[in-house]
């Protein structure tokens, strides 16, 4: 199954694109999004390991464990500088 | 390697009301929306552009936001702020995009009865939006720009 | 018995400005007022006739000022907020006569480098001029009138 | 020497004007300001005490002794309520 994945800020920078798909083996967790991002996007390690992930607009927090479901969202956020 | 292509979002509730948009921000705008018959203050906070960063020379800020999960982070803020202090409503925009020295990135109005509430709220979310709402700023100074990391 | 004849008085310097007027006080104005290259944040405070107070339902508000006492004293506490909070500008206005529900008796307009300052600095200037400028409201409500004592 | 006497809010609706003169001996000080005031004023009792003067301007503090000069502005200052 398919989920997007967004690319923000720096991370979009190295991506050379804002928005992609990652393949995940059905009923893959949150927990396989990491490394499958990671073997996916060698580039992120230049990130530094300062990124966090959301889940459909959600912070996924760490060690937390949801169940993906195809057309999920997922983003990655470098650290954040609004305001 | 563009942004995400919706740039504005908009999400209010009856007190509430969050934006996310690349237009210039209208203090003026959020202190209306505020305005409450029970309302004996509004509190107000305008995070500006700045001409200098570090003894460098600011020449703009580059917003871009995560802009529907940024809307509703924001209007997240609003709820707690009126649940925590008690307001009669609450308003908070965040620009997008090129922001030039002296203006607006970030407006929040809030009113409440009573001043104390309306002040501390304003102040709790403007830490709190800088910890937790997904926006990234870049800064374009002489020879250079960096992305900006909020500190916690 | 009329209130002393001058209703207005406008004072400043550099970086401070302090008014007392009868006309209907613009937010905008104050904010543009203390608009700084510098200015990475800018706070503000509007006291704004609420339609109620203590259970009874107020038809309006009328102030009154030792207006030339009221205006210096606004301009002395800019320049303690400056000192305190190093701001880079400061406004202070505060409205005479009648004030209708939902509109503004007092403005603040604070502007500085971080926002720590300016957010600090308009919360004490709000108590600071209830505790000290001389000025007074009396409240029309239903059935009665009242001059209002703040609480220390 | 006459000074100016400013009545504000409570204190000139009981006056019925928001201005008076007051003659004192040459050479009084502010000491002398409230056995005056009160004398040639008595409604100022209904206020119950509850107000302070200003001196040109400045308030008075408590057991503040300045000497008063023909001209000075001296105002009533009932309870404020700005804001």
């Amino acid at each position: 199954m398919d989920v997007r994945v967004l690319f923000f800020a720096r991370s979009r920078e190295l991506a050379g694109t804002s928005e992609a798909t990652l393949a995940l083996e059905a009923g893959s967790t949150t927990a396989a999004l990491l490394p499958r991002l990671m073997e996916q996007y060698p580039w992120l390690a230049e990130l530094g390991g300062s990124f966090v992930l959301s889940l459909n607009q959600e912070y996924l927090a760490p060690g937390e464990e949801q169940v993906l479901k195809a057309g999920d969202e997922v983003a990655v956020i470098p650290p954040i500088s609004g305001g | 390697f563009p942004a995400m292509s919706s740039d504005t979002a908009e999400v209010r509730d009856g007190t509430c009301f969050a934006e996310v948009t690349p237009e210039p921000l209208d203090l003026n705008k959020y202190v209306e929306m505020v305005a409450d018959d029970g309302a004996g203050a509004i509190a107000t906070f305008s995070g500006v552009t700045r001409n200098s960063f570090q003894g460098k020379r600011t020449e703009k800020l580059e917003y871009e936001a995560y802009v529907p999960m940024a809307a509703r982070k924001l209007l997240e803020l609003c709820h707690q702020a009126c649940a925590r202090w008690t307001l009669c409503k609450a308003a908070i925009a965040h620009r997008t995009g090129t922001v030039l020295v002296g203006e607006a990135s970030v407006v929040i109005a809030f009113s409440s009865a009573h001043r104390r509430e309306a002040l501390e709220a304003c102040h709790w979310a403007i830490d709190e939006l800088k910890a937790t709402v997904p926006i990234w700023k870049k800064e374009f100074f002489e020879g250079g720009e960096v992305w900006k990391e909020n500190e916690e």
